[in-house]
């Protein structure tokens, strides 16, 4: 049982790690400020996601995997919302430098 | 297990100092603050490896307060810059090759 | 087990609830009246303890040291207590709002009493010097320090001005880097010995266990204090906010602020550090203090500010006490114990000479507008009462009788020339001579006939100085006289309770 | 592996550090502390001292960071002054790394296992029914000491204060930020905050037998406040009310009545009642957060700018 448990938790959290990487990747290598956005916030929900599934089987007792449910939800919200908060202070420092630039495209 | 846990702790941490490292050389503030997110996330992960890998159920309060304060820092950095108090002449988010 | 030392850390701090709930007026009253508390208590302290001939103590919570805090009275620490009460109260009289305050004329004169904020402050110090001198654990003396650093600043910066602010930052930024080194030794000792109380902490030292480490911890530690000391070469500090805050703030940073790590590095070099030890690092303290006396004495002599050329006789003065290190430590009997009552009365005596000269400053500098020496000629016809405070203040730092600095600087001579330290004996003589040369420089140019000053074309304004404030300032210099009056022998007094030890206090 | 771990963390530390250092403007600066603290956090979490490692991430990463960033925005962009002396970097990381290096040497020269009072402080918290060690250090064997660091904090507000033009101290703070806040702010504001108070409770009911406990929870919840003024949901205090001095002079002045009370009931200043110290001990907590919340959150928001106009 506890051999199922540990390979469970071995392919989540390894996962999990990989859609980190894609979100490091991605906020490294996307051209533009808007769009890394996007993977940082791939990287917070879905890796943290599948590191909390893959971690469950390991938790002590049924409090510390709602605890771990919980991180989990709070950073979704927090990152959802920070993802708009810098979105917002991007397009504000673009709009009041008023570069003869255009705005950014909206494709990577 | 542990082991496993930890190793896995470690690749996270490597990648977050690696996203931290490249934009940190070649970005703009914002970026600079999604690396600092980046980082905030990456803990969060550790943390939630280091709980069973060291049996210490306490950890688990340190990430819920990453989680929670992660935010705090993106709103401050708002509200500290807001476009009053933009520069004139600082560049805008270039596109970068 | 003694309650008076507890109420001597809280009931200051007792004063701090009217001041922040009710009208400025009320809390004012009530924090005088908590200054004037806090002198009995410490005057209790002081007569029990030479009653008894023994220390008295206190153990806060039940849990004796080591695993608790103590709290300890000797001779020392009772005569510092007192003293830094009285400095306090007479301080807050000369702060208060008086009659005839709240006038237009006066108000635009900027001679009202002092915003609420400063008696907060001036409680507060009341609270961390009773601390620092009671307490007996290393990291209660760590807090100690912190409530003076942050009851200390703000005296700096009250008025809000440019000059004041960036004297106040540096003077924040030494004191916390003082604050940091300090801690670093102090976790350096709780590694070694797994103890911060200094009675437990002598006794372990005692036994040389701790080699190399416990003398970099305590190195550390003294490099904290001397910061926050001003002691040279670490008194860059010292001069810009001591002579550009408000007068009755300069008189207590400068009479007892500093007087706290002082009495903290006397601490920790007599009462902690095995006498070796002690033996190795006295010269050190010496050259400093000694470098202090010269440098800053004749800086003071080219200032062309009444308030700087105070604030650079503080940092020369205070290399007095270091002078006491090399010549207590000598283990020669007698000499040794008149070195040390010299340099304990010499820091009494300076806090009591200098709040009387601050405060004679001040109102020499309210009187006529400006603090510039060079038009301060005759200022005697206007602010007869503040140029004799100020004066017999000097009286004292020049070291002529009678004065406290007469007797304290024979007694360091005197034990100096009986151990043949001929180097420290001349460093005496100098200071003594440079003191003279700033301080007489004053009083000349205040006795001069006012037209002498002609050239400048400016008279002598029609104010007048604060009449009763003078009378404060006096009354503190006319104190450090009476310290004068001692006999030069060695003051049994300030050996009571020393070596430390909780012998008898525990429950 | 856990050694790989450290190893990994303690480089990715040294590198943030030098991060700080060696960015040449001030706000990358201040982004880059933010992110130092939150490493700074894990590196207490691998040293077993998760109560400080809640309070790193709470102060460290995160109030410090909107104090800084305050700062920051004050500043010119410009510096006023040229850097002083090309010499003076070099020297100054010289001494910084000898200085380091001699740490290291005596740090390393400590006895080992370490002589401690973990022996004497586990034999005698049982009688006080907490389960949190540094609790009972805190607010039973060392109660002085918190007791007078609650002083402390008031005062650094006072000096915060002192700084302000009306010397009375009336008036409200001005705004963190100098326009409207923007609507995603708002937004984080209303939803995170009560979350983030609830998470402040917990640690404050945990802090009595596990990590946590009257800073930690103090810290959140003036982070929380924070968030609420830069989310523009609140308006910042009036610096002369007299509920919210009571609010700051709860906690230490509750601490102070509790050990005047002490003599009374166990015969000594700071003496906890015989069998009702839990309940007295947790009483003092909710006491001491409260003024920790509240002092923190106005240390930061900065001085009264003085009496409004009607």
């Amino acid at each position: 049982m506890s051999l199922i448990a540990d390979a469970f938790t071995l392919v989540f959290v390894a996962a999990g790690i990989a859609f980190f990487a894609a979100g490091t990747l991605g906020l490294v290598r996307l051209p533009q400020t808007l769009s890394r956005i996007h993977a940082l916030t791939k990287a917070d929900n879905v890796g943290l996601a599948l590191i909390v599934l893959g971690l469950l089987p390991q938790a002590a007792n049924v409090l510390e995997g709602a605890k771990m449910v919980a991180v989990w939800l709070l950073a979704q919200l927090a990152s959802g919302a920070v993802a708009q908060v810098m979105a917002e202070a991007v397009m504000a420092e673009t709009k009041a430098t008023k570069d003869a630039a255009p705005p950014e495209e909206g494709h990577p | 297990m542990a082991d496993l846990l930890f190793a896995a702790a470690t690749l996270l941490l490597l990648l977050a100092a690696a996203g931290l490292a490249a934009l940190w050389r070649a970005g703009n503030d914002v970026d600079r603050m999604l690396a600092v997110q980046l980082l905030g996330a990456a803990g969060i992960a550790v943390l939630l490896l280091l709980t069973p890998a060291t049996g210490d159920p306490a950890l688990l309060d340190t990430a819920l307060l990453l989680a929670l304060l992660a935010a705090l820092a993106a709103c401050a950095y708002r509200a500290a810059f807001g476009p009053a108090r933009q520069k004139a002449g600082t560049p805008p988010a270039v596109p970068r090759p | 087990m003694s309650a008076l030392l507890v109420l001597a850390i809280t009931a200051p701090l007792l004063g701090l609830v009217p001041l922040l709930l009710l009208g400025p007026r009320t809390g004012e009253r009530a924090a005088l009246g908590m200054l004037a508390v806090n002198v009995a208590i410490t005057a209790g302290i002081a007569e029990r303890v030479a009653q008894g001939g023994r220390a008295l103590g206190y153990v806060v919570g039940g849990f004796a040291p080591p695993l608790g805090v103590g709290l300890r009275a000797d001779g020392f620490s009772a005569a510092m207590m007192l003293m830094a009460a009285l400095v306090l109260l007479f301080t807050g009289l000369f702060a208060m709002t008086g009659p005839g305050d709240m006038t237009r004329k006066v108000k635009a004169r900027g001679s009202a009493g002092m915003p609420a904020t400063f008696f907060i402050l001036l409680l507060s110090l009341a609270c961390a010097l009773n601390l620092a001198f009671l307490a007996q654990d290393l990291f209660t003396l760590y807090v100690a320090l912190e409530l003076l650093t942050f009851a200390a600043v703000p005296l700096v910066c009250l008025e809000g001005k440019a000059g004041q602010l960036s004297a106040a930052l540096t003077y924040l930024l030494f004191a916390l880097f003082g604050s940091v080194l300090y801690l670093l030794g102090v976790v350096l000792i709780y590694g070694l010995y797994g103890t911060l109380d200094i009675a437990h902490l002598a006794g372990l030292m005692a036994q040389g266990t701790g080699g190399a480490t416990a003398g970099a911890a305590l190195a550390l530690m003294s490099a904290g204090l001397m910061a926050k000391a001003a002691l040279f070469p670490l008194h860059l500090w010292l001069p810009p906010a001591h002579s550009g805050a408000p007068p009755a703030a300069s008189a207590v940073l400068s009479a007892v602020v500093i007087k706290a790590p002082l009495f903290l590095l006397v601490r920790l070099w007599s009462d902690l550090a095995p006498l070796p030890l002690t033996q190795v690092a006295g010269p050190v303290f010496a050259l400093c203090g000694a470098a202090a006396i010269v440098f800053c004495g004749v800086v003071a002599l080219a200032q062309e500010r009444l308030k700087l050329l105070i604030a650079y006789s503080t940092a020369a003065q205070i290399g007095y006490l270091c002078l006491m290190f090399p010549l207590a430590a000598s283990d020669d009997g007698p000499w040794s114990a008149l070195a040390w009552t010299g340099g304990t009365l010499h820091l009494v005596s300076h806090a009591l000479s200098k709040a009387a000269m601050f405060l004679a400053a001040g109102l020499i500098a309210e009187t006529m507008g400006h603090d510039r020496l060079s038009g301060l000629g005759g200022v005697g016809r206007v602010a007869p009462v503040s140029v004799a405070a100020f004066g017999l203040g000097g009286l004292s730092l020049m070291g002529l009788p009678p004065s406290g600095g007469f007797v304290a600087k024979v007694m360091l001579l005197t034990s100096a020339l009986q151990q043949g330290a001929w180097w420290i004996a001349t460093v005496v003589l100098v200071g003594g001579l440079l003191a003279g040369g700033y301080v007489l420089r004053v009083v000349v140019i205040a006795l001069q006939h006012p037209d002498s000053d002609a050239a400048s074309g400016r008279g002598l304004p029609d104010a007048r100085e604060c009449r009763w404030r003078a009378l404060i300032a006096l009354a503190l210099a006319f104190g450090a006289m009476l310290v004068g009056f001692m006999p030069l022998a060695p003051l049994p007094f300030l050996d009571i309770g020393r070596p430390v030890t909780w012998e008898g206090l525990l429950p | 592996m856990s050694l790989v771990f450290d190893a990994v963390l303690c480089l990715v530390l040294l590198a943030g550090a030098l991060g700080v250092v060696t960015t040449g403007a001030a706000r990358p600066a201040v982004i880059a502390f933010i992110g130092y603290g939150l490493l700074l956090g894990l590196a207490w979490v691998r040293l077993a001292a998760v109560d400080v490692a809640l309070t790193e991430i709470a102060i460290g990463s995160g109030i410090s960071g909107v104090v800084l960033l305050r700062c920051v925005r004050a500043l010119p962009a410009e510096p006023l002054t040229p850097a002083p002396n090309r010499m003076l970097k070099p020297l100054a990381a010289v001494v910084s790394i000898t200085i380091a290096a001699a740490l290291a040497a005596v740090v390393l020269a400590l006895p080992e296992p370490a002589p401690s009072r973990a022996a004497d402080v586990a034999a005698a918290l049982p009688a006080t029914d907490l389960g949190n060690p540094v609790t009972g250090v805190l607010l039973v064997f060392r109660a002085l000491d918190t007791l007078l660091e609650k002083v402390v904090l008031l005062l650094s507000l006072v000096g915060v204060w002192a700084l302000s033009r009306d010397p009375a101290c009336r008036g409200r703070p001005a705004p963190l930020s100098p326009e409207p806040a923007p609507a995603p702010s708002a937004f984080l504001a209303r939803v995170l905050a009560p979350i983030g108070v609830l998470v402040g409770l917990y640690l404050l009911w945990a802090g009595a037998d596990h990590p946590g406990g009257a800073f930690q929870s103090g810290a959140v919840l003036a982070a929380m406040g924070l968030l609420l003024v830069m989310g523009d949901q609140i308006r910042t205090p009036a610096a002369e009310s007299r509920g919210l001095r009571l609010l700051l002079l709860a906690g230490p002045f509750g601490f102070l009545a509790v050990g005047f009370a002490g003599w009374a009931t166990a015969g000594v200043f700071l003496g906890y009642p015989p069998g009702a110290e839990k309940a007295v001990i947790i009483a003092v907590e909710v006491a001491i957060t409260v003024s920790i919340a509240v002092t923190l959150g106005l240390i930061v928001l900065g001085p009264p700018a003085g009496e409004e106009r009607p």
